[in-house]
């Protein structure tokens, strides 16, 4: 690998990303697959960074999902969209920043789709002032949450309490970046250091002090993919996608895994106990599974918040042995413990993957 | 283990690592025109059997180098040599289908 | 007193117009950005499809053009023009008036990089067709390694690629490939040698000889299918992945070498010189031609001319008859013929 | 004439005896394994040809024609005919003279079995009688017929082009030892008798010698070392016939009743054909006819070595060449012995082990549907495979069919089951039954009354393997003169010339060779090229040859059209479509089938 190609790609990818006044949309998903991260996003930019994020509780589905699964027509998903930018301009701001990397694909197809094709974008105008009495403004600059926090790693690296780094040997720790299929794959020049090399996850394990794994399934889906999941049938596609990702991955012994994308933590964490179930093989080390975190979570335990407050318990797989590699501070009995130490119970564990 | 009602199914990619060119390997050094096949096809297109087996020489020389299997191919070959007549670059095709015959 | 004629690019169009302008009774004047004659061919190691050495050729070439103006490490700086004459300022400080320009400002090979899925300057295994030809002349190339089991030969890199920004085909590709892999099998006769190809177009004379031969005598695999992505492996080994399309199925490979087959786009100073002599462009890049028919070496500027593969991807024998031609069509030029 | 040695015998006969013990014990020996190895049917087939009278003098007059006169030699080649005939019969003729002497002079010793071969060593001549001088003269004249063979078989060594060979069989070191014993046999016979020809007494070769030799040596000390020197040529070339190509001469007297008495090869090795093997005498005739001698790389592909490496076992050899041979039969058609080369390789296919055989239990059971018109007698067209790529072919039959009012079908018009053929031939015998099957019930339920084929592969493997009850096989050549003699067509002569090429299947493989060229005759001028008939030049395509590859199927097509094209004729009439392909792909002239030619020269009415 030479690191100095790399960078000569990253280079010519570079988006221009303002350092304030974000209008911030949630994810229809994230809450409920890893709850505290967009929490810890705004907890970031807010009181870490001391930025002006706005949200704000009319915002709905993007309509991605429903999009990809052919579900929604091309007009109706626009005319959704157009509603987001209307209540964006009727905030008064002109950055854009989805959590979701598909409402960010989304978003930037229609973006550019409109451009192409300015006609529709007039037409879209004219079915939002029909369907609800908005009118709206594109925004001037669109991102994903993770730019955001790649645009703000060194200054995350700043206040790190906890590097990416072994105490105790001072090796770096190994990290697997996954990128969202919908970050780069549509729009190469819409992503941090473009599709094939992304950097926009690989800069925060680089300023954080890890080591990027580069693989040869990198590029691969998580294997979520829309139509394979949701529809049962298709769900031996969708582990078996995983499955290829985890076997090209292993011979690295990656400590753990970040990913940008509301699907992907999910199945590559969730998968891992399945894999595990079908095949019997674990691929952390003695009988774990490798900890998947959203780089939120990650930006978190860098900046030294409480394992259990990140939701970490909420994973599959134990995340135990990163924080105990990255000499994380945490109580292992408060694991199941609630707000104000409430006992939340315990799940049942399974027996083919170690899990505490 | 727990029934979920799917499983991680088999990759459809041809891992050429994995490959056994031994088959492959052995028909070319007795029939050294089964090299020389550029997959015009005009074995297919006049094939008897084509109907019946889905038999192709193009194909069975193909199968080979990516370790797939042959048999059913084979299965209906009335080795009537057409494909040899048809063929603009020579490969001796029925030796090559009675080779393999041999070698499975 | 001869008449001048100016000679932009001295690859082998630029010489054999310059030899057979000499012969003419002219005085050509060839001006040459780079330190030496030769142009791509000198980098090359062997030609097909007689395996002449590269080096032989242009040093021939050269050999017959001893007499004739040449100026090295220089570019022509800008270009004014009177109603029948050029006159050049060159980098060199010299200024020339002529009636007849000649541009032989040749091809760019494609810059691999920009096929970032193959990973070419970010893998340490991947090399271009030109790498591997200077690799062949001597050159060291810690790339390469010392005894490759397997290698690669990507067929259309930045050829026939319109999101690389090159539609055609250019020409020579297939048959370098071929003919490299020859090469290699010669050079490790037990590695086994792989050709990814969309079509192969091996349309000149002997070129379909050089494909049965690599199939029957040195036993290269052929397959029908553009790779698609590159990884590289804990080993540093590339994990190469296509479709085999003969077959409908996805096909990965390890390889110890990928050799990328750039492909000819224009010349990099194409848009210079053409704003310089006011001359068109076509939408590939390269110098357009009155037609692409019986006025190639026709441009649009009167005194003006083309040879060789600044119009499009040419081979060596079509670079060399139009320079041949073109040096006739000077000829009649001057004599208004 | 009486008994010099009162004994009778001299310690000089023991390599004779122990030579001759040791043929006879081992082709006894030998005789014994083949009749063992035949089926009981086979035996008893064997046993009533024997006592039949027929056979018994088909037998005794094959014997004297093959054996001794080596009749299909003579018409070969004179020369070669003679070398042949006079070693065969003037051997045969000294034996049954030396008998005869010792019948008529010393009939006590008839029992002892040197004693005819040795006579001239035994006897003294007391009293000249005209009877003594007669056989005298016939043993010298015979002697000189053999000696002049044995000169002759020299000279063959060195020239053989003098007698109409342009190549002949290497032989193998053991074949070299046994031809120099014979060839010493009979001028050391000559030396010894007539060192002692003043004794025994002698005719107009040995007297003179004689006395030319008593003249210089003077003595009676070189009389014995001759005769010992005879002896041990004899038994040196009896030691080692089982092992030489000279075993054909025991193994040819079995050969011929076993043939005459309907025998076929069954098994590869055994039996009848382990008799045809040794019955091969390495003439090497068949290395000049084999087509593939146009490639020196296949020279030792012909027959001639392929009996030679059967007898050897070496496989690796037995596979390579059984598995090239275009079976075009032109070696038997050569052999004096009548070796079956093509039938002989595929028992050797016939064995190779197949790790996967094909099945065609799924091909479709019927494809024809009998149409209801019973008006003329239905006639079902049969193309064949390779018709399908040469469609010429079969629009020119259908066009004919068409013209003469035939009511016709085309059964494989969009193609069909192969007729089996090329798997027969491959040695995929038991598959080829499976096809047969197939394509036998297509054709009985059709109701045709006659089966047309255009095809002599297909035609060929009709007429051999399958059983159609009342449907009559015919090929379209035969047909097509029915059509022109009932007077349905009528046609225009053209000028153009032809050169018929009889296709192997067709003329050696069913023995049409006239047909063709009566209808060709009806059509345009006919000319003949040089080697024709039974003697055609494969065209190289044959399916018959399984690894014969394309560089060395292309000379065997030169030297085939070379062949014909010798002739001079405008073009080349054939009526195959194989050979149409092959030939067509280096012919400098037209090359047509017959179906075509004919079809063009119809008037229509």
């Amino acid at each position: 690998m030479i690191y100095e190609g790399k960078k000569r790609i990253w280079s010519e990818y570079q988006k221009d990303i303002p350092d304030d006044h974000w209008y911030y949309v949630r994810s229809c998903i994230r809450q409920n697959f890893f709850p505290a991260s967009e929490r810890m996003f705004t907890e970031i930019t807010r009181n870490v960074l001391g930025k002006d994020l706005y949200e704000t509780p009319h915002h709905t589905t993007c309509g991605g999902i429903a999009y990809h699964c052919d579900t929604l027509p091309q007009e109706t998903a626009m005319t959704i969209v157009a509603r987001q930018f209307a209540l964006m301009t009727e905030a008064g701001y002109e950055n854009y920043v989805p959590s979701c990397i598909t409402s960010f694909g989304n978003y930037a197809e229609i973006l550019e789709t409109w451009e192409e094709f300015p006609e529709l974008e007039a037409k879209i105008r004219e079915n939002l002032w029909k369907a609800c009495r908005r009118e709206f403004q594109k925004p001037k600059y669109l991102a994903h949450s993770s730019d955001l926090i790649f645009h703000w790693r060194d200054a995350i690296a700043a206040k790190a309490k906890h590097l990416l780094v072994n105490p105790h040997t001072g090796a770096p720790l190994r990290i697997v970046e996954h990128i969202g299929c919908h970050y780069a794959k549509m729009f190469p020049s819409k992503g941090e250091g473009g599709a094939e090399y992304p950097y926009v996850l690989a800069g925060m394990i680089e300023s954080w002090g890890g080591e990027v794994v580069d693989y040869p399934e990198r590029r691969h889906c998580c294997g979520y993919g829309f139509r394979q999941y949701h529809v049962k049938a298709n769900r031996g596609y969708s582990i078996s996608n995983t499955y290829k990702k985890f076997e090209s991955m292993e011979p690295y012994h990656p400590d753990a895994i970040i990913t940008n994308c509301p699907g992907c933590p999910y199945f590559l964490d969730r998968w891992q106990y399945v894999i595990a179930e079908q095949t019997g093989k674990t691929y952390g080390e003695n009988g774990f599974g490798i900890p998947v975190l959203t780089y939120e979570e990650l930006a978190g335990l860098v900046l030294g918040y409480d394992p259990w407050n990140l939701g970490l318990q909420l994973h599959q797989v134990a995340v135990e042995p990163l924080l105990d590699k990255m000499g994380v501070d945490y109580d292992p009995d408060a694991k199941y413990l609630g707000v104000n130490r409430e006992d939340i119970m315990r799940p049942e564990l399974p027996k083919s993957i170690r899990c505490y | 283990m727990t029934d979920f009602g799917f499983s991680i199914s088999k990759s459809a990619t041809i891992d050429m690592d994995a490959v056994d060119m031994e088959l492959y390997e052995r028909v070319c050094r007795q029939v050294p025109s089964a090299r020389i096949c550029m997959s015009c096809g005009s074995c297919s297109a006049s094939c008897v059997a084509a109907p019946y087996s889905g038999m192709s020489v193009r194909k069975v020389i193909l199968a080979l180098q990516r370790g797939k299997d042959v048999r059913t191919m084979l299965s209906n070959c009335m080795l009537c040599g057409k494909c040899s007549m048809a063929c603009p670059r020579g490969v001796n095709t029925r030796n090559l289908i009675l080779t393999v015959c041999r070698n499975l | 007193m001869k008449q001048n004629v100016v000679i932009i690019g001295g690859g082998i169009a630029g010489m054999e117009a310059a030899n057979q302008l000499q012969l003419l009774g002219y005085n050509p004047i060839i001006v040459e950005q780079e330190s030496a004659l030769g142009g791509h061919v000198a980098q090359w190691h062997k030609l097909f499809p007689d395996m002449s050495v590269a080096r032989d050729v242009v040093g021939r070439m050269s050999k017959s053009i001893a007499s004739t103006n040449v100026f090295l490490d220089t570019r022509v700086v800008s270009v004014k023009s009177s109603r029948s004459h050029y006159t050049l300022s060159l980098s060199n400080g010299v200024d020339v008036t002529t009636r007849v320009v000649l541009i032989a400002t040749g091809f760019g090979l494609f810059d691999a990089r920009k096929k970032e899925e193959y990973g070419y300057g970010v893998y340490d295994r991947v090399i271009t067709n030109g790498d591997l030809e200077q690799w062949m002349n001597g050159c060291a190339d810690s790339r390469i390694p010392e005894s490759p089991r397997s290698l690669g030969f990507v067929h259309c890199v930045g050829s026939r690629d319109l999101k690389a920004g090159n539609n055609q085909c250019s020409k020579v590709c297939c048959m370098t490939a071929v003919k490299q892999a020859i090469e290699m099998k010669e050079l490790f006769p037990d590695s086994e040698l792989y050709c990814f190809y969309m079509d192969l177009r091996l349309f000149g004379k002997k070129y379909e000889d050089f494909y049965i031969n690599a199939q029957r005598d040195f036993g290269v695999h052929f397959v029908r299918g553009r790779v698609s992505e590159v990884g590289e492996d804990i080993d540093g080994r590339l994990c190469v992945k296509a479709e085999d399309t003969l077959l409908g199925k996805p096909l990965k490979i390890h390889l110890d070498l990928l050799v990328l087959m750039a492909g000819m786009v224009c010349h990099p100073q194409t848009s210079k010189v053409a704003e310089m002599l006011r001359l068109d462009v076509g939408n590939d890049g390269f110098f357009k031609s009155r037609d692409n028919l019986a006025n190639i070496q026709e441009s649009n500027q009167d005194g003006v001319f083309y040879a060789g593969a600044c119009t499009g991807a040419k081979t060596i024998p079509e670079t060399l008859a139009e320079a041949r031609a073109v040096a006739l069509r000077i000829h009649s030029y001057f004599n208004n013929l | 004439m009486i008994d010099r040695i009162p004994s009778g015998f001299h310690p000089f006969v023991i390599p004779f005896l122990l030579g001759m013990a040791f043929v006879l014990g081992y082709c006894a020996f030998g005789l014994f394994r083949i009749i063992k190895q035949l089926s009981w049917k086979e035996r008893r087939k064997l046993a009533v040809s024997l006592i039949t009278p027929e056979t018994v003098v088909k037998n005794i007059r094959d014997i004297f024609c093959d054996c001794l006169f080596h009749v299909k030699l003579w018409k070969r080649n004179k020369l070669l005919g003679y070398m042949h005939s006079s070693i065969a019969f003037g051997w045969f003729m000294l034996i049954v003279l030396g008998h005869l002497e010792v019948i008529l002079f010393v009939p006590k010793r008839i029992n002892l079995f040197y004693y005819p071969i040795f006579f001239n060593y035994f006897v003294a001549e007391d009293e000249i009688t005209l009877r003594g001088s007669l056989l005298f003269f016939l043993m010298d004249f015979f002697l000189l017929v053999v000696l002049s063979g044995i000169v002759l078989a020299m000279i063959k060594r060195v020239s053989s082009r003098l007698f109409g060979m342009r190549r002949t069989a290497r032989p193998s070191f053991l074949n070299l030892v046994g031809l120099y014993a014979l060839w010493a046999i009979f001028p050391l016979r000559l030396l010894a008798e007539s060192f002692t020809a003043h004794i025994s007494g002698g005719s107009f070769l040995t007297i003179p010698a004689n006395w030319v030799f008593r003249q210089f040596l003077g003595n009676e000390l070189n009389m014995l070392p001759t005769w010992w020197a005879y002896s041990i040529a004899l038994g040196v070339f009896m030691c080692v016939l089982p092992f030489t190509r000279y075993m054909h001469i025991p193994a040819e007297m079995l050969l011929i009743p076993m043939r005459n008495a309907g025998l076929k090869m069954v098994d590869a090795r055994k039996g009848f054909t382990r008799v045809q093997v040794l019955s091969c005498p390495n003439c090497g005739v068949c290395v000049d006819a084999c087509p593939m001698s146009a490639n020196r790389a296949n020279l030792k592909d012909c027959t001639v070595y392929l009996t030679r490496q059967v007898r050897r076992g070496n496989e690796r050899r037995i596979e390579q060449i059984s598995d090239k041979c275009l079976m075009c039969g032109k070696c038997k058609e050569v052999c004096q012995v009548g070796v079956d080369g093509a039938q002989l390789r595929l028992m050797q296919r016939a064995r190779r082990q197949y790790g996967f055989s094909p099945d065609f239990s799924n091909l479709p059971q019927s494809q024809i549907i009998s149409s209801s018109s019973q008006k003329n007698e239905k006639v079902l067209y049969f193309g064949g495979c390779m018709t399908q790529l040469t469609p010429a072919i079969g629009k020119s039959v259908e066009s004919i069919l068409r013209k003469s009012g035939v009511d016709y079908e085309w059964m494989d018009r969009e193609g069909g089951i192969c007729c089996g053929r090329p798997l027969y031939t491959a040695g995929r015998t038991r598959e080829a039954e499976q096809l047969v099957q197939k394509n036998q019930e297509i054709i009985k339920n059709s109701g045709a009354k006659v089966l047309l084929v255009s095809c002599p592969i297909c035609y060929k493997m009709f007429l051999e393997h399958y059983d159609l009850n009342d449907i009559r096989v015919v090929h379209y050549v035969p047909f097509m003169l029915d059509f022109i003699a009932s007077g349905k067509i009528q046609l225009i002569q053209s000028e153009v010339s032809y050169v018929f090429h009889d296709p192997c299947e067709l003329g050696r493989g069913c023995g049409m060779y006239d047909e063709p060229r009566q209808l060709l005759k009806r059509v345009a001028q006919i000319r003949e090229a040089e080697k024709n008939r039974e003697m055609s030049v494969c065209c190289g395509g044959s399916l018959g040859s399984l690894s014969l590859d394309f560089a060395q199927r292309e000379k065997i097509t030169r030297a085939s059209l070379d062949n014909l094209c010798g002739s001079g004729a405008d073009a080349i009439a054939t009526a195959c479509p194989l050979c149409k392909t092959t030939f067509s792909r280096y012919s400098d002239r037209p090359v047509r089938d017959l179906a075509e030619i004919v079809d063009e020269l119809i008037i229509d009415n």
